[in-house]
């Protein structure tokens, strides 16, 4: 998303309603499917492309010498640098994994096993002591703060936090006064995924390189809705999930700078990331395949990399223009709403395309329930961000997200239905 | 919104705005504290006893509407009851609110309950219906144990 | 399998050929797949689950008040029902993972969790500290071995093992020696990937419960291969892999005692596995979710309920029937080929459907190559088992495996392509 | 067995019968050894220099017909040729192995390894292949180092 003027016109009503015809779910009579930021919706080419491998070239990879298995590591490995190539990376530097969470677990795994002393001395650096600290945000997703919040615990360093404003801001003050010469690792998301807010990654990449620390980013709503490149954003380690960027799920992946990949320890151990095992001890190949144990979500993989190239269809200076109309859409509907608080930055300012908010006096379930009798699948709950919600006040809130099927028809259906959600439940008590 | 309709009976829209039982007093014999992991929303349940009777159930808490009506039917519903009596009504509920539709919660034994029945057919929310009838259960496991 | 006689009869050669019309891959003219060990293929059946799942069905499970999240949670837990009457384990027993190999890494790295402290008073029981005991065998996968081989590293344990002998038949003498009031954890496979051979499960467990040691199997090659009941194996954890039994890759799952998941703290952390979190500190739901970190294999745990469909309609009686026919006509016919050496049991013992070999002054990956060329894909290498391999003798190993839809026909093509491929590299050096 | 036959050309079962130069001497200036995972195949190489030309590469190992002969060919090629020289063709021979059967190994500069421009249309052999030229590029690594 361009934070200023779009790069790229957002797409037509009829773009849209073109595309959407490649989504078979999205056919589903009276459906306006909101809930994308929790998972999307997979177009029949991606399910086309997995399809084909599994009826024509399924085989395990990196291990056969037949030619079944052999053209099979091929499109596995034609996957790993399509994905790469998305995020601007090499293709040794992308690991796959079976999802952001498991992405996150490894990055602090890892870490973690560095702490115990494994991975020798180039494993040093990353070794966390009494006295260091770890640093999260106060919007981040339970998956991007309990494996930090365990690490801690594990390591005896401490955790801390960049706390948010009313807005659910990050207090930029306050993370130059947190983050600082016993930091050692800052993890954040890109973008909020209750807020659609996008953080200020360089200068939070400023911050942590003035003192040295590693930077981890969780970057599970920002590669699906922005021109996404690792290389200018400056970040040590990224991690997302492939069921929320048109692909299946089982799959995800961790990004890192081929040093910091070669250096950290493993984390999951077993077959095929290592080169020499005896009884005693075990030698780990390089990376990626060094994270990489067991047998590899093949198919998955494959049909992450279609979804990367549908999106490169699109475009991605488009997708993200056209989640910036919705969101605003969203954002300015929802704002107009007698009885309803937007959460997150106000209507016109810089968001994907989602918006969360209350209704006063009525509970997220309560909206959410009259909402899905009008066929609008919205979540609501918490969204696995419990402390962003203490912090804005509620418990619970409710999140439409759109994506590049998303149109404005659609938005529109979900705002009147959320009219009646207030009229529904009436008095405010 | 016939189906919001029937989910959201006049007795449970009523109750959610008017709830009853509701505020913890001193001296419970038995309590539990409930999350349901989806949404946050928490409630805890007290029992105060006179022997192996319920003399009155308080409940405090946020949640949606069927959860907070349905803590109030519970705490309506309870008084008088012998433990045993508790337990097997909690177990019928559950299997009301299980039955996908099929089976209505006995008036009889269940009381305002009743008016939960809608509930069952929304497995998402069945979550919500229970969460006070699952903290009752677990105060009177606590007690007995 | 029955190690007697067959409880069923093995499958006709008809019944074969109707089954590999479900199997599009083999349709693959002139292949002969006999690589089902590393994974197997997938019925149009497992195919066609998934895709109708993901084209009518597809939402964030466990997460949504919508009606499609609300049906499909009720999917994805109608799935984990199907598999875990399959392995006659309870619902709330079966875990998902991403394979068997994050299944073992969760039963290695929540047990190393207990070691650091975690779980509270409850996992006490499952701490390891220095002079304590973890024991597995010389015949493990390197998915059963390196993950407990980086636990002990990271808790002073001792990691023993129980040796073979030249057949590759543990030693229950030695174990009987071995397993003693040290041992906490006894972790070992079912069968064997390169023997083929069924281990004693009895005698182990009986050993390991007299010193009250916790058993972990890897029944990668068992749940797909023979009828399988968790009670009566008496085991305390049991992983498994989906791609290994006609299922899709991405998923796997980790079947434990209620009380002993229930005891373990948590391995991999994020959303969905939690009660309350606050900034400082999190606290974690009961067993399965407790180790379902993040957003699930969905449509893959509904290819995998499918593919347990699957083989209950084939009968898991006759499946082993018919591996045990495909096992010994593979084990006579290599047995009498002149310069080949039989690795594991001896023609006519018991053993699962696939045998590995050596061809005396041959390496493996030449004779592979002699074999691909003929259309048999095999699986050349150490197997993902090296300790096995050095101790009898080789570095590499051809193994051939076949499956429910492995026809007499395609043994007999493997063992005259195999034929050749001695002759071809003739002299023995 | 057309394929397999362009693959196993005359002069490398040969070699793998009858290798070159096998067998470790003292004195090294560099070696290295390297593994292939997939089958646990290992191959020391080591280069024995005068000042900055190859008078001997030496190996030992255990492996397939293809990466028994191509640490052969390795070590008739090299003695005689500078480190910059050897660094080139070990890059060349790279270039061609990863080819996929477009570009054949350059007779001139790589002599015997023509006999192995087949494996390059077999990927997963190439690793078989490459395996003794890893090494000595390797150990040339360290060596600068
Ligand atoms: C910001 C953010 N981080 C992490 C995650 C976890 O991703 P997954 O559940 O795919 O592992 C999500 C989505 O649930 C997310 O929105
Ligand atoms: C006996 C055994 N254990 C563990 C594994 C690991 O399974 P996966 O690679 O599916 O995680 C395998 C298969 O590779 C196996 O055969």
């Amino acid at each position: 998303m361009t934070l200023t003027a779009p790069a790229a016109p957002a797409l037509s009503t009829d773009e849209v309603l073109a595309l959407r015809r490649d989504f078979p779910l999205l056919q589903r009579e009276g459906l306006v499917y909101l809930d994308s930021t929790a998972t999307s919706q997979r177009p029949r080419q991606v399910l086309d492309a997995e399809v084909a491998y599994v009826e024509h070239e399924h085989a395990a990879v990196h291990r056969g010498a037949h030619t079944l298995a052999a053209e099979a590591t091929e499109r596995f490995e034609e996957a790993r640098g399509t994905v790469a190539a998305f995020i601007g990376a090499d293709d040794d530097e992308v690991v796959w994994t079976s999802g952001a969470t498991a992405a996150l677990n490894l990055v602090a795994g890892a870490i973690g096993n560095a702490s115990a002393g494994r991975g020798g001395a180039e494993a040093d650096r990353f070794r966390l002591r009494e006295g260091d600290e770890v640093v999260v945000t106060e919007l981040e997703h339970h998956a991007d703060l309990v494996p930090w919040q365990e690490l801690a615990l594990r390591t005896g360093a401490t955790l801390r936090w960049i706390p948010v404003d009313d807005d659910g801001a990050l207090r930029m003050d306050e993370a130059a006064r947190i983050v600082g010469p016993r930091t050692r690792v800052l993890a954040f998301s890109h973008v909020s995924n209750v807020l659609g807010a996008v953080n200020p990654v360089a200068d939070l990449v400023a911050l942590a390189r003035e003192h040295g620390a590693l930077t981890v980013l969780d970057a599970c709503q920002s590669v699906p809705h922005l021109p996404f490149d690792v290389r200018t954003l400056g970040v040590d380690l990224v991690a997302f999930s492939g069921h929320k960027m048109l692909g299946p799920t089982g799959i995800g992946a961790l990004w890192g700078r081929r040093e910091v990949l070669n250096a950290l320890p493993p984390f999951l151990t077993g077959g095929s990331m290592i080169t020499t095992v005896t009884m005693e001890r075990s030698e780990y190949l390089p990376a990626p395949q060094r994270f990489e144990a067991g047998t590899q979500p093949t198919s998955q993989a494959i049909g992450l990399a279609e979804a990367v190239r549908y999106l490169q269809g699109v475009g991605m200076e488009r997708v993200a223009a056209h989640e910036a109309a919705i969101g605003d859409r969203l954002a300015e509907g929802l704002d107009a709403i007698d009885g309803v608080r937007l959460l997150g930055p106000r209507p016109g300012a810089p968001r994907v395309g989602l918006a969360s908010f209350v209704v006063d006096g009525v509970h997220a379930h309560d909206v959410g329930q009259v909402l899905d009798e009008a066929g609008v699948a919205v979540r609501v709950g918490h969204h696995c961000a419990q402390p962003l919600h203490r912090r804005l006040g509620v418990t619970a809130s409710t999140r439409a997200s759109g994506y590049v099927y998303t149109t404005e028809d659609e938005v529109d259906r979900f705002l009147e239905a959320t009219v009646q959600a207030v009229r529904f439940f009436g008095v405010r008590s | 919104m016939s189906g919001t309709g029937s989910l959201y009976q006049e007795l449970i829209l009523d109750l959610s705005r008017h709830p009853r039982a509701k505020g913890l007093h001193d001296g419970a014999d038995a309590s539990s504290h409930q999350v349901n992991p989806t949404c946050g929303d928490e409630v805890t349940v007290q029992l105060h006893l006179d022997g192996d009777v319920v003399r009155a159930v308080r409940w405090d808490g946020e949640g949606c509407a069927i959860s907070q009506a349905s803590a109030s039917i519970l705490a309506e519903l309870a008084p008088g009851l012998t433990l045993d009596d508790l337990g097997s009504r909690i177990a019928l509920f559950r299997t009301a609110m299980r039955s996908k539709g099929r089976i209505e919660p006995d008036e009889e034994l269940l009381g305002d309950a009743v008016a939960l029945g809608g509930v069952s057919k929304y497995t998402a929310r069945v979550k919500c219906a229970m969460l006070p009838w699952v903290a009752a259960e677990d105060a009177l496991a606590h007690r007995a144990a």
